[in-house]
């Protein structure tokens, strides 16, 4: 069996007691944990407010620190600053209780994601059944929070973000499933370690149905985050702010905390389901720098940098595209994600029976004949999304090209 | 006070089971007589589990029951919620106290 | 995905169903009714069952305000109709005014300056109505790069008039300030700046498939539908109406300019949906681009403003009624003059006004978020819809 | 007093204050949290009986999916606020409730008290979700079937009775 605290066990010996243990991984766990989610909500913000503005062609915050670093956090004295206001009909006791289900539903999430090799607070051995159970713990603070504002558009909010959070679980789900399926574990470290070695044995690169999974799990994922184009929920155009519109000061401070600190979470779950976790993917880079100290923060490095591209893809994704239509959403995720999810989990253990990945070489190799054969099916996929992409834009709209021509 | 045993779950679970018939027959609102009926699954599944913990561990077949009782309860929602969604469409209320029409 | 909203009756939820119909007070505080425009919907769940247009929060007495100041001062007042055209406005007053002259003769080049301040003006106006709808729809960044491009029309605007969104510039007789040279390279320029960018709203919008989703087929306006409400410009001809005061009732020196008039064809859905009347303004942006580089190539020496009026101007007993094409359909002024330096009657037709009145007709049966699709759509500005 | 004797106390607090709460509870919505906080700790009592999995399962399927859905329901159903809080019970159903649910208590506690459970020496579980699985493919692989067979049909059956029927009246 596993053991549950596996840096409390390092801090403090074997010998230790209950309360011991449970005081020390509150204090090794609780205040880390707590600090880094606030860092990356801090970063996070920060990194949205730049890359919006560059993708906008502006600069974005400038003023308070270098180039703008310290904004966040005058912002977040501004808003502890601001009056706290309850409107008046609301639910009083659901409306302060909400802000902090919402965040505590996000920050449980943390507990079986790895920062690191041994850097994670309880590898659970179904570590992987855990975040999908609470995945959705979030999106209960959300309804509350909608409902309890006694605002039409905040309670269309809530609806919203119920239909969404639910329905997204299932194609996420059958990502989850198609990953467990090949790794064989629903741990988090297990599955990490069964990503070592040369970038061909991640999980992305496993077999070509693991892509489809992938980008599956990373749509689904942008939904439970309620991030564009899912931002139904707090469409500002449509519902003001959404469920957060009757929020002020600290508690919408914390929405705002537990949306970004949600990013990290499903981003770092991609990071180790399919980018290899902790590992570089250059095997003799990882055989070199080893285990020990040295391994801890090199790969807590590779994870959270992995974690934060894809959140800042996620940020990309927003500051592009439009909004879809509830029920665009909703066809999106029952017509073509839910299908493909299940095609992606037949197909991919179909291929691993036929196709087994070879024995997973520690140090060095990899690069095997499956390698070579998803690197076909991925190379022709990538040729005909790119060929049709072409097309596309020849074929975009040809009077305006034609006008701005003449 | 001795260690924790199965009539410590038991009791839990009777309690549990009184409080959701009481809900039921108290409520009026459908939806409040569903999670009434949600407190007595979940009451007959933890005495499943206790009884699989403490009887037979090395058997499964308590875990295995309640893995059905909440697919069960899962589907008795659904079906409740579609149900009380169409009664509410069809006579504005939500009430079982008020969806008599088929008492004459 | 796609299937298309019906506008008829008999697709919108039959009332007498007892359902969970709410009441929603869209507005006057509402990110995407475009200024304080109320609509009182009535939703069941998320479709729109029936909607109610309030309008007159903004309501500033502009025609009363005309009938007791001079006409050049009221001229200051057609600013603030549609203030994103301010210098349409000013153009159909002051020619309004003219009118109520005989032989009055405008020079050459106030023409020509006229010509393309309203064009610069209206390519200022679609790009934002073009951002905001991208922000309506849920995307931000158009929005932003239409205020890059917007700022630079505004620039120019701000070299040629001092004033960055109420010109007061085209007066009775002519322009009020002339523009030099540098000024005129500054359009040139921005001229060759523009086209290319254009390109940049088709990638970010018009080929978006999750933007094109949201736009076809929503909110289809019929084209007798469209006729029937008198609604006119950019709403008008994404129906497949081809009519453009510009080329059908040429006004100031419209007809020596060579450019199209860009109707919806329905090409990604039903004809006279919200993608057909978005398409319309970015074709229409390259079409006013167009016309200024043909105004800015033959624009002639000469006086900037018409010797015959001078001081006070005390118009001839009479009226006179003028439209013109703005940005948002065709602005009417009516006005009489009874001999006095005071308007004796001023009356506006504004765009916004009938455009914006047809929204309950073809919003039965959408989504909320359709709703503010079709807002968006009909690109309306209420300080000129309540004058 | 070890660990998981405090546990358990908190855990069957968490599960049985609540649920007393629910039959005292006026509001719908409340009435669905205090459900919430119940649920919860009836998972923390699966995880304190070794069923770490059911557990899980239990926040999954009750407080993801049930909960979600009831509050959903809730917000469907129940617009008016007024109309909500007002009279929910009156007071002879709930003088009927009360007596008969205590009656219950007192019967089920009795026969608790009463009956000589068969107890095993409490053991150590290992892991269960291995376990479970082997156990729904193998034994239960019928049932299993047959809840998913269920399942397709409960799917189809809410879908169909829940959607908007626009030619009725």
């Amino acid at each position: 069996m596993t053991t549950p605290y596996t840096l409390v066990d390092w801090v403090l010996g074997d010998g230790a007691g209950w309360l011991a243990r449970f005081i020390g991984a509150i204090l090794v766990w609780a205040v880390p944990i707590t600090g880094f989610v606030s860092f990356v909500g801090l970063l996070s913000i920060w990194l949205e407010r730049k890359i919006s503005a560059h993708i906008q062609c502006r600069l974005g915050p400038m003023e308070v620190g270098p180039h703008g670093a310290l904004q966040t956090v005058a912002d977040g004295v501004k808003l502890l600053a601001k009056e706290d206001i309850i409107p008046a009909d609301a639910d009083r006791i659901l409306f302060a209780f909400a802000p902090m289900l919402a965040f505590a539903g996000t920050i449980v999430g943390f507990a079986v994601v790895p920062f690191g090799p041994g850097l994670i607070v309880a590898d659970l051995d179904i570590g992987l059944f855990y975040l999908a159970a609470v995945g959705s713990l979030e999106a209960i603070g959300v309804i509350a929070a909608g409902w309890a504002s006694n605002n039409k558009w905040s309670l269309f909010g809530s609806v919203r973000a119920a239909t969404q959070v639910v329905s997204y679980e299932i194609p996420m789900g059958l990502a989850f499933v198609t990953i467990a399926a090949l790794a064989g574990t629903l741990s988090m470290v297990g599955i990490v370690e069964q990503q070592q070695g040369w970038i061909a044995n991640w999980f992305l690169f496993r077999n070509p149905f693991t892509w489809v999974a992938f980008i599956i799990y990373y749509i689904a994922a942008l939904a439970e985050c309620k991030r564009a184009p899912f931002d139904l929920p707090e469409a500002e155009s449509e519902l003001v702010s959404g469920f957060h519109t009757e929020y002020s000061g600290m508690r919408f401070a914390i929405f705002f905390l537990a949306e970004y600190a949600q990013m990290y979470v499903v981003s770092a779950v991609a990071a180790v389901l399919f980018l290899g976790g902790w590992y570089t993917g250059i095997a003799p880079l990882d055989a070199a720098i080893g285990g020990g100290t040295a391994g801890m923060v090199v790969g807590a490095g590779v994870i959270v940098t992995k974690s934060f591209l894809l959140v800042c893809v996620q940020m990309w994704l927003r500051w592009t595209l439009p909004r879809i239509r509830l029920d665009q959403m909703m066809y999106l995720c029952l017509k073509v994600l839910m299908p493909f999810g299940m095609l992606t989990l037949v197909g991919s253990t179909v291929w691993e029976h036929f196709l087994p990945s070879p024995a997973i070489v520690k140090d060095g190799g990899g690069w095997t004949g499956n390698t070579v054969m998803t690197g076909v099916v991925v190379a022709a996929i990538g040729t005909v999304a790119l060929v049709a992409y072409v097309r596309s834009v020849i074929r975009a709209t040809p009077s305006l090209r034609a006008a701005s021509n003449s | 006070m001795g260690p924790i045993g199965l009539t410590h779950y038991l009791v839990v679970a009777a309690l549990m089971f009184a409080l959701g018939v009481a809900v039921v027959l108290t409520r009026r609102n459908a939806i409040a007589v569903l999670c009434g009926l949600e407190l007595m699954l979940n009451a007959a599944a933890l005495n499943f589990v206790a009884f699989n913990r403490f009887g037979s561990p090395e058997r499964m077949d308590g875990q295995v029951f309640t893995v059905f009782i909440m697919t069960l309860a899962a589907a008795e929602a659904a079906t409740i919620l579609a149900i009380v969604l169409n009664i509410y469409h069809s006579m504005n209320t939500v009430r079982v106290d008020e969806v008599d029409s088929m008492k004459e | 995905m796609n299937a298309p909203h019906t506008n008829s009756p008999e697709a919108a939820p039959t009332s007498d169903v007892r359902s969970e119909e709410m009441l929603l007070n869209m507005g006057p505080q509402h990110p995407s009714t475009h200024g304080v425009f109320r609509v009182v919907i009535r939703t069941d769940g998320e479709i729109v069952l029936d909607s109610e247009s309030h309008v007159g929060y903004l309501h500033r007495c502009f025609e009363k305000h005309c009938e007791s100041v001079s006409f050049l001062q009221s001229v200051l007042y057609t600013d603030r109709l549609d203030y994103l055209t301010s210098m349409g406005n000013n153009l159909a007053f002051s020619m309004a005014v003219e009118r109520l002259y005989p032989d009055l003769k405008i020079p050459e080049r106030a023409e020509h300056i006229r010509v393309i301040c309203a064009e610069l003006n209206r390519i200022a106006s679609h790009l934002l109505a073009i951002g905001t709808y991208g922000m309506d729809i849920g995307a931000i960044t158009p929005f932003l790069y239409c205020f890059r491009d917007r700022e630079k029309i505004l620039s120019i605007f701000e070299s040629i008039c001092g004033q960055r969104l109420n010109y007061n510039y085209v007066r009775p007789g002519g322009v009020a300030y002339d523009i030099d040279d540098s000024m005129i390279a500054a359009i040139k320029d921005f001229c060759g700046y523009f086209r290319p960018k254009a390109q940049e709203y088709d990638d970010l919008l018009s080929n978006n498939d999750i933007f094109v989703r949201r736009t076809a087929n929503v909110g289809v306006l019929p084209k007798d539908l469209a006729i029937s409400y008198g609604v006119t410009g950019p709403s008008l001809r994404g129906s497949g109406l081809k009519r453009d005061l510009r080329r059908d009732a040429p006004y100031s020196i419209y007809d020596r300019f060579k450019f199209d008039i860009p109707v919806g064809t329905g090409e990604k859905g039903t004809l006279g949906d919200c993608y057909d009347r978005y398409m319309v303004r970015v074709r229409e942006m390259i079409e006013s681009l167009k016309i200024v580089e043909q105004a800015v190539a033959q624009i002639p020496d000469g006086p900037f403003k018409s010797e015959q009026l001078k001081g006070k101007l005390r118009p001839p007993k009479g009226e006179s009624f003028v439209r013109v094409e703005n940005s948002r359909g065709e602005l009417g002024f009516y006005v009489i003059s009874d001999g006095k330096d005071v308007a004796a009657r001023v009356k506006c037709r504004a765009p916004s006004f009938h455009n914006i009145s047809l929204l309950s007709d073809i919003s039965k049966g959408c989504m909320i978020a359709d709703m503010v699709a079709i807002i968006g759509s009909l690109d309306i500005v209420m300080g000129e819809v309540d004058r | 007093m070890d660990w998981s004797t405090i546990m358990w106390w908190v855990m069957a607090a968490v599960t049985v204050i609540p649920a007393v709460m629910i039959v005292l509870s006026k509001d719908i919505v409340r009435l669905a949290f205090w459900l919430l906080a119940s649920l919860t700790g009836v998972a923390g009592l699966y995880i304190l009986l070794g069923a770490d999995f059911l557990g899980f399962t239990q926040v999954l399927v009750y407080i993801g999916g049930i909960m979600v859905l009831i509050l959903f329901g809730i917000m469907m159903t129940n617009r008016d606020a007024v109309l909500m809080r007002r009279g929910e019970t009156t007071g002879g159903a709930m003088l009927t409730g009360v007596v008969i649910a205590a009656a219950t208590a007192l019967a089920l506690l009795k026969v608790v008290k009463d009956t000589k459970w068969k107890e095993a020496a409490p053991v150590e579980m290992p892991a269960t979700t291995a376990r479970v699985g082997e156990a729904l493919l193998t034994d239960y692989v019928l049932p299993f079937e047959l809840v998913s067979v269920l399942l397709l049909i409960v799917l189809c059956g809410a879908a169909y009775i829940a959607r908007r029927r626009p030619e009725e009246t």
